[in-house]
């Protein structure tokens, strides 16, 4: 461990030790959950990179949306992403998040995805390969090192606006809302 | 302490369901007095996207509605064009789709072992699978270009021909498969935990399987030798033969018996592909793709995939653009009636070792 | 065989019977005769349902309901018949079929909910796969999907820019 | 379905607990796990990735937008690229948000430039990366590095490997069809004895598959003079519905019998398919839909609009003069038509021979035009029957489609021995016909020159059927430096006529008796000078003779002024090129007198004649609804 690791890990251990063990909700979102088996077993195996499937969204902090996400899945992904404790990072895996993808005209599906949850990285390709899902790992290590994956904190902060969004499209919630729903004016 | 009634959520996100589908079930202590399906997490309307897109525009998204096996959806979306577009196939063409087809049986069978083998705690059974499916995924990638979705096999043919130095290295792979058959055999199939944990489970008779339109596996699990390749052959499959596997029993455990069987069928209809592969052209050019007009009919045509039987019932209107589509796949009467009433009895712990053996995939049920 | 099945099913119904190719019939029915056509298929052997589906003919204002029927015997396996028939737009009511083939329960809720096709006598006619409900169906042809994709996702606005 | 099953035999369940322990021999297997950033998976040959585009190669045809499944490509401008015929100057933008990988955009691409590559690594938190212009190495280096410099953790689109092409397009699966239907000819040996036309013409089923082959990406119809509505006609063809297409071909040309047979077809040579394969045959597609509608009146049903009272002469009865009369009396103006041949036609008429373009067929449009009451004054030539100035005070305005009609002379010695190319080919069509010599020599290398080459060739077969007779063609210019279609060259050469390129004329030389003996020819340096206009150089001592009974010269047209009186060609004002100067509404420097044609443009052609045609009626029925008489 050269010098500047161990100075990274006194001056702020939470980020440090979730960073290199990120366990990933073991959520099938969509069609994407067809590359994330391979990767946790013995061909590609994710576990060199700290990645474990975690069962329950209290135990995990990556949470890799897969592939499209319908309205249904919408309201099970929201709650997830709101039941992960802090630290919590997602990653929008393929097309379909970014902009719509195939199901561009499709009723059921929610085109942009980072309307709903903020998401810190997101990988191409219609099916990314697992080698992009390592190739991402590492970008979101730098991420976190420099402070850019901070979509937790952006998710506080304008926490009013997402929950409009997520209002808008699925209607009535009926979970309370996480933070406390202010906006930036109401604040001051 | 009078057991109460409870209504449990066997939810889209736990660690037992496969796919993304939801089980609802009323739990009296560890008994399931009744399950009610809710599928539509994976629902985006693929027959009305299908309306919308001209023919040739079809292939890449038809491909898409069941993610563990897109090769037979492909397969039957093009048979079904090319009996309403009166399409000849070349021969080779043929041979080229059951190599594709048994191929990516074979990869969801594994598929089928690693959900299987990780369900019930087997998990070196399930890195095995998981490595042998990806060297198929590898030969995918090489013949298709893709290595999950291949947008190969389209109507009037396939789309590019096999590389040269493929047949090599797939019988390489396939005799690897068929070497390592034994060692699965050793250390889960003869398994005696895995026999005391399916014996019995998730059991169906052969009338209730038949009356709730059952196909595939749940079929051939009671005993019924009935499969789609057999019974109205397609691509090459009336040239190579080979033999159904069935099993008395109609539980979990022979089920998954059946899934083994299979793969070493699907392992010889491959390497008899390879050797009897005639040479030619491989594709027989479709219309323009703006201007394809395919002459009003309706057709209802069926494919045996791993899950059972896969068919596709499509009408043209005499445009560009398909009138009427609808997929009939094998997981919606499985995941739906037969999932509901096996439930009824289980306990908690088997409901994913059920589904599993059903070869339940939820994007199949809601298209 | 096959020919006095055809004169029968013409000759006690008044059906159409069309042969498609050699095993594959579709037979035009009257609405109010489909259920009888589905027993004696039963009967006579065709126990099978494979698909229950329903196209919308919208210029003629019109639902089509689609039969496809098939067997597990033996020497009848191969055939698989397309029992149609016609009901009107406007009011699209319909029997259900639950007790001649059980596994018609979820197709007919599918189609309820995707087509406005309500089955009378249907238990649990209850949403499947949609989780709001929709003005017009979203199957039917008069419902586009692209204009109300611009309408619901387009009108929601991406979060950057605020503060 | 099936009985009980037969062949299957009865496997006992054996199992045993101690099965699993024999997993233990693989705890001394090497671990099969692919360490990825150190050991990678080599990619296979025919990976589907992001795009890669080659901009010189790519015509923006945007075949590749209208094919995309999911709309990810929008093809956009880009000012830098300059636009010509058959090359537009936008190029596909991907938007990787929306792509699926499937590779249709590859398999449609005339050109073949677009192809995916073998890169798949984009990872971003900005979700405005995901879209990205195609394009390769050849067009942007500084986004694809060399080998050494590539590093998989920094790879995105911005920095991606060279030449790693995956999906490549191969014209054998292509979603198109590169070869052209084998058009139906007369046979060679049959072809060189007759008249009767050269080329068949198609079948439905043979137009229909044709028709189909055509992609619609429209760059034809930005290629072609008179911006024709193609992908229109061509489609109405594919639905067997030969009115509509007929419509659409009248909307901007009313000679489609004429065109569909001589016309230069600028817009095959900007067809997308061209450039891979051959590109679909527009002209004989429209030659199709006007053999296909007998009655044109029928199909039409056109009438011409109620009369405005106005009157416009139009002196020519070329393929300009026609339009003009055409689109005139749409708009309900009284039009007369003066020509001095026999019929209607002008240069079509009289030059293009009988094989090429039939006389049936031209009368078949110009009849058409006269039946929406175009009155048409034949055998009267303006300047003799009836004279200029009694038609500007007679008519509200005049249309000049006088065309090029006199032939130029090379003016060498004794050039008073040989014809004029136009007048063999009038004699020959609509006149009594030219005894031929058994050596004909014809000066000249453009489609003229080729025309009366081919036509003295028959003439010879008939007029001496059994003895030695041979045509010889001399011309300034090189092979390559002809301008005669090199269809037209093709058909010459496989006939049987010599060529003798980049000789010049020196002198006619005559025999004692006066009649002529043979050329006299010197070899050409140069033909055309640097800027590109023609001055030609020549190596005087460099001579050679070619015997020859009979001489032709077919070196070009100039068109002929002499009816228009003094003090009013003075008026008329001309460009450096010496053709007629007109204002974009067509007018000529003298109020109230239009001109178009051979007389204004540059390229002499049917479809730039009617093209301009189509602006000088629109520039009359402005100034006649202008002006309350």
């Amino acid at each position: 461990m050269d010098r500047n690791q161990i100075t990274k890990w006194i001056k702020n251990p939470k980020k440090m030790g979730s960073k290199y063990s990120l366990w990933a909700i073991y959520f099938c979102t969509g069609c994407g959950i067809i590359e994330i088996p391979p990767i946790l077993t013995s061909r590609w195996d994710a576990e060199r990179f700290g990645i474990k499937p975690a069962p329950s969204p209290r135990q995990a902090n990556l949470f890799l949306i897969t592939g499209y996400v319908t309205l249904k899945t919408l309201k099970a992904v929201v709650r997830t992403y709101e039941q992960m404790p802090d630290p919590k990072y997602t990653v929008g895996f393929g097309s379909c998040p970014i902009n719509g993808g195939m199901y561009w005209d499709s009723y059921n599906t929610i085109k942009k995805l980072d309307k709903y949850i903020p998401i810190d990285g997101w990988i191409a390709g219609c099916m990314p390969r697992p080698e992009s899902i390592f190739i991402a790992v590492t970008h979101l290590w730098t991420m976190i090192d420099k402070g850019i994956a901070d979509g937790y904190e952006k998710y506080k902060e304008k926490y009013f606006y997402y929950r409009k969004n997520q209002e808008k499209a699925l209607g009535e919630l009926d979970w309370p809302p996480l933070h406390p729903m202010k906006k930036k004016e109401e604040g001051q | 302490m009078t057991e109460r009634e409870l209504e449990m959520y066997f939810g889209p996100q736990h660690m037992g369901m496969v796919g993304n589908f939801g089980i609802t079930l009323t739990v009296k202590g560890d008994r399931i007095l009744k399950a009610k399906a809710n599928p539509g997490y994976l629902h985006r309307g693929f027959e009305k996207l299908m309306e919308l897109r001209t023919w040739t525009q079809n292939s890449p998204l038809v491909c898409r509605v069941n993610v563990m096996e897109p090769h037979s959806m492909e397969m039957v979306y093009s048979m079904a064009v090319e009996k309403l577009a009166g399409i000849k196939v070349p021969m080779r063409a043929k041979y080229i789709r059951t190599l594709t087809l048994e191929l990516s049986r074979l990869a969801s069978h594994l598929f089928g072992c690693w959900a299987y083998a990780n369900m019930l705690g087997f998990d070196t059974v399930a890195q095995w699978a998981m490595y042998h499916r990806d060297l198929i995924l590898d030969l995918f990638e090489d013949f298709t270009g893709g290595r999950v979705y291949p947008i190969y096999i389209w109507p009037g043919g396939v789309r590019r021909d096999l590389p040269d130095g493929f047949k090599e290295k797939a019988l390489n792979v396939l005799h690897e498969i068929r070497s390592k058959i034994s060692d699965y055999d050793a250390t889960f199939f003869n398994n005696k935990l895995f026999y005391d944990r399916a014996k019995g489970i998730g059991k169906i008779s052969q009338e209730e399987a038949k009356n709730l339109g059952g196909t595939g596996q749940i079929l051939r699990g009671n005993g019924v030798e009935s499969d789609i390749r057999k019974i109205e052959p397609y691509a090459a499959y009336d040239k190579i033969d080979f033999e159904i596997p069935t099993r008395e029993g109609g539980d979990a455990y022979s089920r998954v018996w059946i899934i083994r069987d299979e793969m070493i069928q699907s392992v010889h209809i491959a390497m008899k592909c390879l050797e009897q592969m005639p040479e030619g052209s491989v594709y027989n050019k479709v219309p323009n793709p703006f201007k394809w007009k395919i002459p009003k009919g309706e057709t209802y045509v069926r494919v045996e995939s791993s899950r059972g039987e896969l068919g596709l019932y499509m009408v043209s209107n005499g445009g560009d653009k398909p009138y009427r589509v609808h997929f009939r796949t094998p997981s919606y009467p499985h995941g739906l009636t037969i999932l509901e009433k096996i439930l009824v009895g289980e306990n908690i712990a088997d409901v994913g070792n059920i589904m599993i053996s059903l070869y339940v995939t939820p994007p199949e049920i809601d298209r | 065989m096959n020919k006095s099945l055809k004169k029968k099913l013409e000759s006690d119904f008044d059906s159409s019977v069309e042969i498609l190719e050699k095993n594959g019939w579709t037979i035009t029915a009257n609405k109010n005769q489909v259920l009888d056509i589905l027993r004696f298929l039963k009967g006579e052997g065709f126990d099978y349902l494979a698909l229950i589906s329903c196209v919308d003919w919208i210029e003629k204002g019109e639902f089509e309901l689609i039969y496809i029927l098939s067997s597990y015997l033996a020497d009848k396996e191969k055939m698989h018949l397309i029992l149609k028939t016609r009901i009107p737009r406007k009011k699209p009511d319909f029997e259900t079929t639950i007790h001649i083939f059980e596994n018609a329960e979820p197709y007919e809720r599918e189609l309820h909910e995707l087509f406005g096709v309500n089955f009378n006598g249907h238990p649990r006619l209850e949403p499947l796969f949609l989780d709001r409900n929709y003005k017009t169906p979203p199957f039917r042809k008069d419902f586009d999907t692209r204009k109300y994709v611009e309408e619901t996702f387009g009108s929601i606005k991406s979060v950057e820019g605020k503060k | 379905m099936g009985s009980e099953n037969k062949s299957q035999k009865k496997t006992n369940d054996k199992p045993s607990a101690l099965g699993p322990f024999k997993a233990i021999k693989f705890l001394f297997k090497k671990p099969k796990t692919l360490r990825y950033p150190f050991e990678e998976k080599e990619p296979s040959p025919r990976l589907r990735g992001f795009h890669l585009n080659d901009w010189d190669k790519c015509t923006g045809c945007g075949n590749c937008d209208d094919i995309c499944p999911s709309q990810a490509i929008t093809m956009v401008e880009i000012p830098e690229i300059k636009a010509e015929p058959g090359k537009k100057n936008e190029r596909p933008r991907i938007d990787y948000g929306r792509c699926c990988y499937c590779g249709l955009c590859v398999d449609v691409c005339p050109t073949g430039s677009l192809r995916l590559s073998k890169d798949y690594l984009h990872i971003h938190f900005d979700p405005k990366t995901f879209t990205s212009f195609a394009k390769d190495e050849k067009s942007d280096s500084e986004h694809f590095l060399p080998e050494e410099e590539y590093s998989i953790f920094k790879a995105n689109l911005s920095h991606r490997k060279q030449n790693n092409d995956g999906f490549v397009s191969d014209l054998k699966y292509s979603l198109f069809e590169p070869e052209r239907v084998k058009m139906p000819h007369v046979p060679l040996d049959e072809r060189k004895l007759s008249f009767i036309e050269e080329v068949i013409g198609y079948s439905r089923e043979e137009a229909q598959i044709e028709a189909g082959r055509c992609l619609e990406c429209k760059l034809c119809e930005d290629a072609c003079p008179a911006h024709m509505k193609i992908s229109d006609y061509i489609k109405a063809i594919y639905e067997d519905d030969a009115e509509r297409s007929l419509k659409k071909i009248f909307e901007d040309n009313p000679l489609p019998s004429i065109c569909g047979r001589i016309c230069m077809k600028h817009c095959e040579d900007a067809c997308s398919l061209s450039i891979r394969g051959e590109s679909v045959a527009i002209r004989w597609l429209k030659r199709y839909t006007a053999d296909q509608v007998d009655d044109f009146q029928k199909a039409l049903r056109q009438k011409s609009a109620e009369s405005t009272g106005k009157k416009v002469a139009v002196i020519g009865a070329g393929p300009g003069g026609l339009s003009v009369a055409y689109f005139l009396t749409l708009k309900g103006h009284k039009v007369v038509v003066f020509d001095s041949l026999p019929g209607g036609g002008g240069m079509m008429r009289m030059g293009p021979p009988a094989y090429r373009l039939p006389i049936t067929s031209i009368d078949k449009d110009v009849e058409y035009i006269a039946s929406l009451d175009v009155e048409f004054r034949f055998n009267t030539t303006v300047g003799e029957d009836i004279t200029f100035e009694d038609i500007l005070e007679g008519y509200d305005a005049t249309y000049l489609g006088i065309g090029a009609t006199s032939s130029r002379s090379t003016k060498v010695k004794n050039f008073e021995k040989c014809m004029l190319g136009l007048d063999f080919l009038r004699e020959n069509k609509i006149g009594e016909g030219v005894k031929v010599g058994k050596e004909t020599i014809v000066i000249g290398g453009g489609n003229v020159a080729m025309d009366v080459a081919r036509e003295s060739l028959r003439l010879q077969h008939i007029q001496h059927p059994n003895e030695k007779t041979v045509t010889k063609t001399v011309s300034l210019e090189n092979w390559n430096e002809m301008p005669a279609t090199e269809e037209e060259i093709e058909d010459s050469k496989d006939e049987g006529i010599e060529f003798n390129p980049a000789w010049g004329p020196k002198e006619v030389v005559l025999d004692d008796k006066g009649d002529v003996k043979g050329l006299l020819c010197k070899k050409v340096k140069k033909v055309f000078d640097d800027q590109g206009r023609f001055s030609p150089e020549f190596y005087e001592e460099k001579t050679t003779l070619l015997e020859g009974d009979m001489i032709i010269e077919a070196i070009g047209q100039g068109p002929d002024f002499s009816f228009i009186p003094k003090q009013l060609m003075d008026k008329l004002e001309f460009t450096e090129r010496r053709k007629v100067k007109v204002d974009e509404g067509g007018q000529t420097s003298i109020s109230r007198v239009f001109a178009g044609g051979d007389i204004v443009n540059l390229n002499l052609d049917a479809v730039t004649a009617i093209a301009d045609a189509k602006t000088a009626a629109e520039g009359i029925d402005k100034l006649l609804k202008k002006t309350k008489r």
